[in-house]
């Protein structure tokens, strides 16, 4: 017997391309026929707005990806983003520096992403279900801080911040790109990011390598919850005021993007970078059919066809490429 | 003519938009312009209502009408589409302060002190009622809940023993008062801040054996006149968005054909009880908008 | 066989009490205490009138909820069933009124919540998308068709023997708890008691293991998100009897409770294990809950706050109890 | 037990004093004492359940145990979790896998020692995917490091955890049935390097079921039962029988070859059968056989049985049952009659976390209870019968799966299509990572199969397994069948021939 009976499995350039999630080519398509449709689709101002609508749902779907990579759930990022919101807007109104109201919506996001990465990584409570609680929480605490009443005339600095531009690009959408930098290099470019593949995949085996993956689990967590507080400062600058439930729901439409983008809910198998091109589906979708003037309750049905459509295409090129092999 | 408007409205759900609308499609069609009509696709969602907003810049349209889901953050970006050149006229919500070519709509605070009026002296002034607001932070919700309180002021013998918000719908209407039955049980009369919540209300009190507890609103949609009608509400303060719709849309076009129009055309809402209520009854699609001449200067 | 010194097997009757019902057993516990607690505190509380209306309000709950449980205890999810209850409603009530037979509604809201069901079984199971995304895109189509259906209109008023659905008692017991009991009855015999059920707790706890143990895997989870999608038609009848109206707003805020309900009852997201009846008391202490504070005069900004206290408690009771019978 | 440890010349690396351990209604390990010296291998036997694993597990950190000390060079050390025991230099090859499937091979070896390759934090993938090459070499293998492990088929996935337990430089390598996925000729690649890591002075724990690895291999036998250890030898001192003997509480007789029943009526026959990657299957049983499907790990054998099932999709062909045509679907195969043991029993085979019962009666239901309506009073007989037919250790059908060993799992599994009536077996290894007494006894239900009527088609990678239990055997290679041998022609060799490309 010789070593070629062992057959070594090969990468080949085949296997990257069939990374690229089906939602690339219905973004393509969509991109023509906005464009088709309408020629100011493609207009500076129009990127702009696309940038700028699509920066704040990557910032949560990016993190979102990492968690989703632990085969976990976060549901209550878009509650958080709404309290963090709500806390920095309050603590400015009251008096405080942008410095401490910020270092304020950070410590409220360390404790809910420590009581998640807790309950998730520590007692191996289901994501879903504990994220849901804390989502209850964190909706239920801007509530009774505001009474339900929005919270507005902070300092203009944040809606001043939010309009800028560096090389006339928004600074929303470098903040979000440099987000997408960080997280690349901590991905894939650390030991925490072979980590966070490892629990989604192996939980027990990193484990088994003497690293403590609780706390690795419970970091994914805390960094998830971190960076939302963050990109409470984005919001606040959008809305200019701070609502207790404003970002409530955004949460089905991160992991709705992150998943478009191929990362699946199970082993740890995912691409930061596919969560890009299904926030950028989203964001491409929703503008076009605002641009071509689309009817209302056909928008309801197309975001829903967008969803099913891109998954169909995913489905059947995974068949083929089986077929192949 | 010819021109395109833009015409928001904050859901597909409450028939006092599609009252507005109605009123648009019918003004622009006599006016020779053509419509098209943006709503969030989840119910009074702020996000996506700016969003919307910046959409729509792009497409230049010759008029906007608006509405705020929410005032204070909607009007930094309406600003900047008023700034782009956009003519923007604001109706239905007050939409804070910026260069609107006009605002068209109604006095939110005088209806809701007007309805509640209505209750106290059908009470004889004095009794026990509870109160479901609006969403809180819309200038149409907040108002009128400045109109009742104003109204209870005045009523030193009018016990309020709760109130309570049920965001102008129907289902936390209904639920909301189910609790408040439990709750308390001598209530002698509802006011509610909009049609929906009111008539979820008076289903939960018909279904406790209370349906004699009076039950006060404000807009006048058809159903809810119909409950007028038939006695499950007692009164209603009218919103009327087909109103608002014809005036806002007329104002919004003369103003940019050149014609010069008033910056505020309020217009007044009547008190629709069983006596007067048929005019309320109409579909909208069979209403005739009414001359913007009519409300101007009051 | 005789062959082999293996320890002689110990009685299953000396185990503790299986977890599922010691889940229930807390979870009766739990409702107890806060009935007592209540019950010191407010009057009001511990009136028939009070407790038939907390039942009324979880048993609309619990109708949503049911369907769910049982596509979560075979291993899927539903996020559609909100808006595939408003959609029910909306066509079912068209029905009604252009018909006059509170009969065509029946079958409209059935047909429609059946056909949804069916759609998203075909999806998740023929076409292979998963759950949460299939469901998720058929949530906004189903809501986005009764949009354009409605119109921006309510359909609203209906015979009183058709609103004897939402608002009648039959025995001094309001029609939607009845409602509840049967189909609840239904649903734990349907369990326990047929060989569909057994396999449906079978393929939630290991899908492949099920299809090589020949349970036709895909039929019997499309049949449960037609179950689901029926349920959502059902509770969408009470719910235009109940409100004597249709909206295209109502069925969407139902989603989140009717998960927490789910999981507040202890059925497990993994699939596998889980009960009808665990969703009804779910349903029970979200709904007693919401009264409770209502008795006490606590503000309504604070229901969904307390609201995520008993879900993340649950939770945490349930993992308590387990490692405690494990040890 | 009469053995008694010979004199020791070397002072032992490592010693477990009287381990204990237990779960729920199970005392896994009472009392265990082992010594461990450099430069040797220790293996460790017992039947299945024996507590092999769990040893092994308290002493890699993995389970924290109830009672006993673990000596390091003679001092006490304490191994409250991983870290502690990758500190004194264990390494270990789980029985169960322990690669995350989205990691490639490189960043699955290095999983947990990155820092190796960090610099600013930041992994140098360059530096990481040389030194697996290098590893993987030492195996002579050469795959490329890129490819994830989710890619790679059972026994790759092995080598590879066998690389990265190397890849540590332990110096006790405790190796848990390594070579139960993998083929003779990876196996003897493994051999080879065990035998240079002992002359380097690495202790090694070896766990196998396979009597003959332990003969080749052990220097020192511990056996276990029940928990305890029961014996310990060194290897000059000892038989097989003896050790056997030891295991299972009394003296086995030899491996005798299987007598053949009269082959009846062709039950199964496949013609011309392609998959996406098979091609040109063809094959026929009879009622009362036993065939073989032989091959390399990796010929396709799992994918043909799996196609036969209808589990996985046909392109064409024709597969007939009892002369009949039938749906290629598994519920229609299950009613049908064909029972498919996959070679996963964790992953294919049970729902882990339900009862012993509600597995039992998985592929019986229809046949219990036609009419659909489940008895539970009903299901719970099945389900004893079973118990005591097929001798599964466990407390009553409301244990959970998971509790069992892999033993006893596997004889659930294999009760599941007992209950449920089949008349064609397709077993698919059925006696991987089982010990010897649970083996005989599958070998003898096979016989009983037989002798009864039914048919039945056998997967394994151990050819004296083949060579005991088959009348005649199809040999595959590269997702063909290239041969077949009669009773006669049944031999290691001609198999091995017709198996290894020329
Ligand atoms: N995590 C656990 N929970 C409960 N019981 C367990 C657990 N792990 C092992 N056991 C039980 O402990 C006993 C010893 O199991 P172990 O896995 O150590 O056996 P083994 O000798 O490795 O068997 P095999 O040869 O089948 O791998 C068995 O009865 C098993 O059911
Ligand atoms: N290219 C591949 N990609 C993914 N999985 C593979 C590939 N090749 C083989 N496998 C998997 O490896 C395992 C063994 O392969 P296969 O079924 O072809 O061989 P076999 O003869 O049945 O080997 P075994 O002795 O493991 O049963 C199977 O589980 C198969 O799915
Ligand atoms: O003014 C409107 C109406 O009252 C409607 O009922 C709800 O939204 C408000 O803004
Ligand atoms: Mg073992
Ligand atoms: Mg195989």
């Amino acid at each position: 017997m010789t070593d070629q009976t062992v057959h070594a499995t090969t990468v080949a350039p085949a296997a990257l391309l069939r990374r690229i999630p089906g939602v690339t080519f219905i973004l393509v398509g969509m991109i023509v026929l906005f464009a088709v449709g309408n020629p100011r689709f493609l207009s500076a101002v129009n990127l702009t707005n696309i940038g700028l609508q699509a920066s704040l749902l990557l910032m949560l779907a990016l993190p979102m990806t990492l968690i989703i990579l632990t085969a976990g759930l976060d549901l209550s990022v878009g509650a958080l983003l709404g309290l963090c919101g709500v806390v920095i807007a309050a603590l400015l109104v009251a008096g405080w520096s942008l410095p401490a109201a910020v270092a304020a919506a950070m410590l409220v996001g360390l404790v809910a992403g420590a009581v998640n990465g807790f309950l998730v990584g520590y007692l191996g409570l289901p994501a879903f279900v504990v994220t849901l609680g804390t989502m209850g929480l964190c909706e239920g605490l801007s509530l009774v801080i505001t009474n339900g009443d929005p919270i507005g005339g902070f300092t203009p600095v944040l809606e001043a911040f939010y309009r800028s531009t560096l090389f006339a690009v928004p600074t929303p959408v470098l903040v979000a790109a440099t987000l997408y930098g960080l997280l690349s290099l901590l991905l894939y470019r650390t030991r925490f990011g072979n980590y966070v593949f490892a629990i989604g995949g192996n939980k027990d085996a990193l484990h088994l390598a003497g690293i403590n993956a609780n706390l690795v689990h419970m970091g994914v967590y805390l960094l998830c919850s971190l960076t939302v507080a963050l990109s409470a400062l984005l919001l606040l600058g959008r809305t200019n005021s701070a609502h207790p439930s404003v970002a409530v729901g955004m949460e089905f439409e991160a992991i709705a993007a992150v998943v478009l983008g191929g990362t699946s809910f199970e082993k740890g198998q995912g691409w930061l970078f596919g969560t890009v091109l299904g926030v950028l589906a989203i964001s491409v979708l929703r503008n076009g059919l605002n641009v071509l003037s689309v009817e209302p309750s056909l928008q309801v049905v197309c975001v829903g066809l967008l969803l099913i459509a891109a998954l169909l295409i995913d489905r059947n090129r995974k068949q083929a490429s089986r077929d192949i092999a | 003519a010819g021109e395109v408007i833009a015409a928001f409205t904050k859901n597909q759900v409450d028939p006092h938009f599609e009252g507005v609308r109605a009123g648009v499609e019918q003004m622009a069609k006599k006016m020779g312009a053509t419509v098209r009509q943006y709503v969030p696709t989840k119910p009074n969602n702020i996000t996506e209502g700016m969003s919307q907003l910046e959409d729509v810049g792009v497409t230049k349209p010759n008029l906007v009408l608006f509405m705020p889901i929410d005032p204070k953050a909607q009007l930094p970006t309406i600003k900047r589409l008023i700034e782009s050149g956009t003519p923007v006229l604001n109706y239905n919500d007050k939409a804070g302060d910026a260069p609107y070519l006009a605002f068209v709509g109604q006095d939110d605070y005088k209806l809701g002190y007007d309805i509640a009026k209505t209750l106290f002296d059908h009470l004889g002034g004095k009794g026990n009622v509870v109160i479901l607001e609006g969403i809180k932070g819309s200038n149409t919700g907040d108002e009128r809940k400045r109109g009742f309180d104003a109204a209870l002021k005045e009523y030193p013998n009018i016990k309020l023993l709760a109130s309570q918000p049920a965001n102008f719908q129907r289902l936390l209407g209904l639920q909301v008062m189910e609790n408040l039955i439990q709750q308390f049980s001598d209530i002698n009369g509802v006011i509610a801040a909009a049609d929906a919540s009111a008539l979820g209300a008076a289903e939960a009190l018909k279904s406790a054996g209370r349906g004699n507890v009076p039950v006060v609103s404000i807009n006048g949609v058809p159903e809810a006149v119909e409950a007028v009608k038939n006695g499950s509400l007692l009164a209603i303060a009218e919103f009327n968005g087909f109103k608002i719709g014809c005036v806002a849309t007329e104002i919004g076009l003369k103003a940019i054909r050149g014609e010069v129009v008033p910056k505020r055309v309020v217009i007044p809402g009547a008190v629709i009880t069983k006596a007067n209520h048929t005019e309320w009854l109409v579909p909208y699609q069979q209403r005739t908008c009414p001359a913007a001449a009519e409300y101007v200067g009051q | 066989m005789t062959t082999m010194d293996t320890p002689a097997p110990a009685s299953a009757r000396s185990q503790p009490l299986a977890p599922g019902t010691l889940a229930i057993v807390v979870r009766l516990g739990l409702i107890a205490c806060i009935g007592v607690l209540l019950s010191s505190l407010s009057p009001g509380f511990a009136t028939t009138d009070n407790l038939l209306n907390i039942l009324r309000q979880a048993s609309l709950l619990f109708l949503v909820a049911s369907g769910l449980t049982l596509v979560i205890i075979g291993g899927g999810l539903d996020l559609s069933i909100g808006a595939n209850l408003t959609l029910c409603a909306c066509l079912s009530a068209a029905a009604i009124k252009s018909t006059g037979q509170p009969a065509a509604g029946i079958v409209v809201a059935l047909g429609c919540g059946a056909l949804v069901g069916l759609t998203n079984g075909v999806l998740i199971n023929r076409v292979k998308i998963p759950p949460f995304l299939a469901t998720f895109g058929m949530l906004w189509v189903a809501q986005g068709i009764a949009y354009w259906f409605m119109a921006g209109q309510v359909v609203y008023g209906f015979s009183p023997a058709f609103r004897f659905f939402g608002s009648g008692f039959w025995l001094g017991i309001p029609l939607p708890i009845w409602v509840m009991l049967v189909t609840g009855a239904c649903g734990v015999i349907f369990l326990s008691r047929t060989t569909i059920g057994r396999e449906v707790y079978l393929m939630g706890a290991n899908e492949a293991a099920a299809v090589l143990s020949g349970i036709p895997v895909a039929r019997r989870r499309t049949l449960l998100y037609v179950v689901s999608g029926l349920m959502a038609g059902l509770a969408a009848l009470i719910y235009v009897a109940r409100l004597n109206a249709a909206e295209p707003g109502i069925g969407e805020p139902l989603l989140l409770p009717a998960i927490a309900a789910v999981l507040v009852g202890g059925t497990s997201l993994f699939g596998g294990s889980g009960s009808l009846v665990g969703t009804l008391l779910g349903a029970i202490i979200l709904t007693l809950i919401v009264n409770a504070l209502n008795l006490l005069n606590v503000s309504a900004s604070w229901h969904p706050f307390v609201t995520g206290v008993i879900v993340v408690v649950a939770v945490l009771a349930d993992a308590a109890v387990n490692r405690g019978a494990r040890r | 037990m009469a053995a008694t440890p010979a004199a020791e010349t070397t002072a032992p690396l490592l010693r477990l004093i009287d381990i204990s351990k237990s779960f729920p209604g199970v005392h896994a390990l009472r009392g265990v004492s082992l010594e461990i010296h450099a430069g040797e291998v220790h293996v460790i036997l017992g039947q299945n359940g024996a507590g092999k694993s769990s040893l092994i597990k308290v002493l890699c950190g993995a389970y924290l145990a109830d009672g006993g000390a673990v000596e390091h060079e003679g001092r006490r050390v304490a191994i409250h979790g991983p870290a502690d025991a990758n500190a004194i230099g264990v390494g270990v090859i789980f029985q169960e896998f322990s690669l995350a499937p989205y990691l490639d091979i490189a960043q699955n070896i290095f999983l947990g020692r990155e820092r190796a390759f960090a610099k600013a934090g930041v992994i140098d993938k360059v530096a990481m995917h040389a030194a697996a090459r290098d590893v993987l070499a030492q195996l002579g293998l050469h795959y490329d490091t890129r490819a994830f492990a989710a890619d790679l088929g059972v026994a790759q996935q092995q080598m590879v955890e066998i690389a990265k337990a190397l890849s540590q430089n332990s110096r006790i390598l405790v190796m848990d049935e390594p070579t139960a996925a993998i083929s003779e000729r990876e196996s003897e690649r493994l051999f080879e390097v065990i035998a240079r890591l002992k002359q380097r002075g690495v202790a090694i724990v070896y766990i196998s079921h396979r009597m003959k690895e332990v003969v080749a291999l052990g220097d020192r036998i511990t056996v276990m039962r029940d928990g305890a250890v029961v014996a310990s030898y060194r290897r000059d001192e000892v038989s097989p029988d003896v050790m056997v003997g030891a295991m299972i509480g009394r003296s086995l007789a030899g491996l005798k070859r299987r007598e053949p029943v009269p082959a009846g009526a062709p039950v199964l026959t496949v013609s011309n059968l392609q998959t996406a990657r098979l091609a040109d299957i063809s094959l026929e049983v009879h009622a009362g056989e036993v065939v073989g499907l032989a091959g390399l790990v990796g010929s396709g054998r799992t994918e043909v049985v799996r196609a036969i099932f209808g589990a996985d999709p046909l392109r064409t062909g024709t597969i007939r049952l009892n002369g009949a045509d039938f749906a290629q679907r598994p519920d229609r195969s299950t009613r049908a009659g064909l029972a498919l043991l996959p070679e996963d029993r964790k992953r294919e085979g049970l729902a882990l976390p339900l009862a012993v019962g509600e597995n039992a009666t998985a592929a019986a239901l229809w046949r219990l209870f036609r009419r659909g309506w489940f008895a539970p009073a009903a299901a719970d007989k099945v389900c004893r019968d079973l118990i005591a037919r097929l001798n599964i250790a466990t407390p009553g059908p409301a244990q959970i799966v998971r509790n069992l060993s892999g033993g006893n799992q596997q004889k659930v599994v294999l009760g599941k299509w007992l209950a449920a009536g089949s008349r064609l077996f397709m077993l698919d290894e059925p006696t991987r990572g089982v010990d010897i007494g649970a083996k005989t006894e599958i070998y003898r239900l096979i016989d009983d199969l037989v002798q009864d009527g039914a048919a039945v088609l056998v997967i394994s990678s151990e050819l004296p397994e083949l060579i005991h239990l088959c009348d005649r055997a199809y040999v595959m290679r590269d997702y063909r069948i290239v041969g077949h041998l009669g009773r006669d022609a049944l031999s290691e060799k001609a198999i091995l021939d017709l198996a290894v490309q020329q």
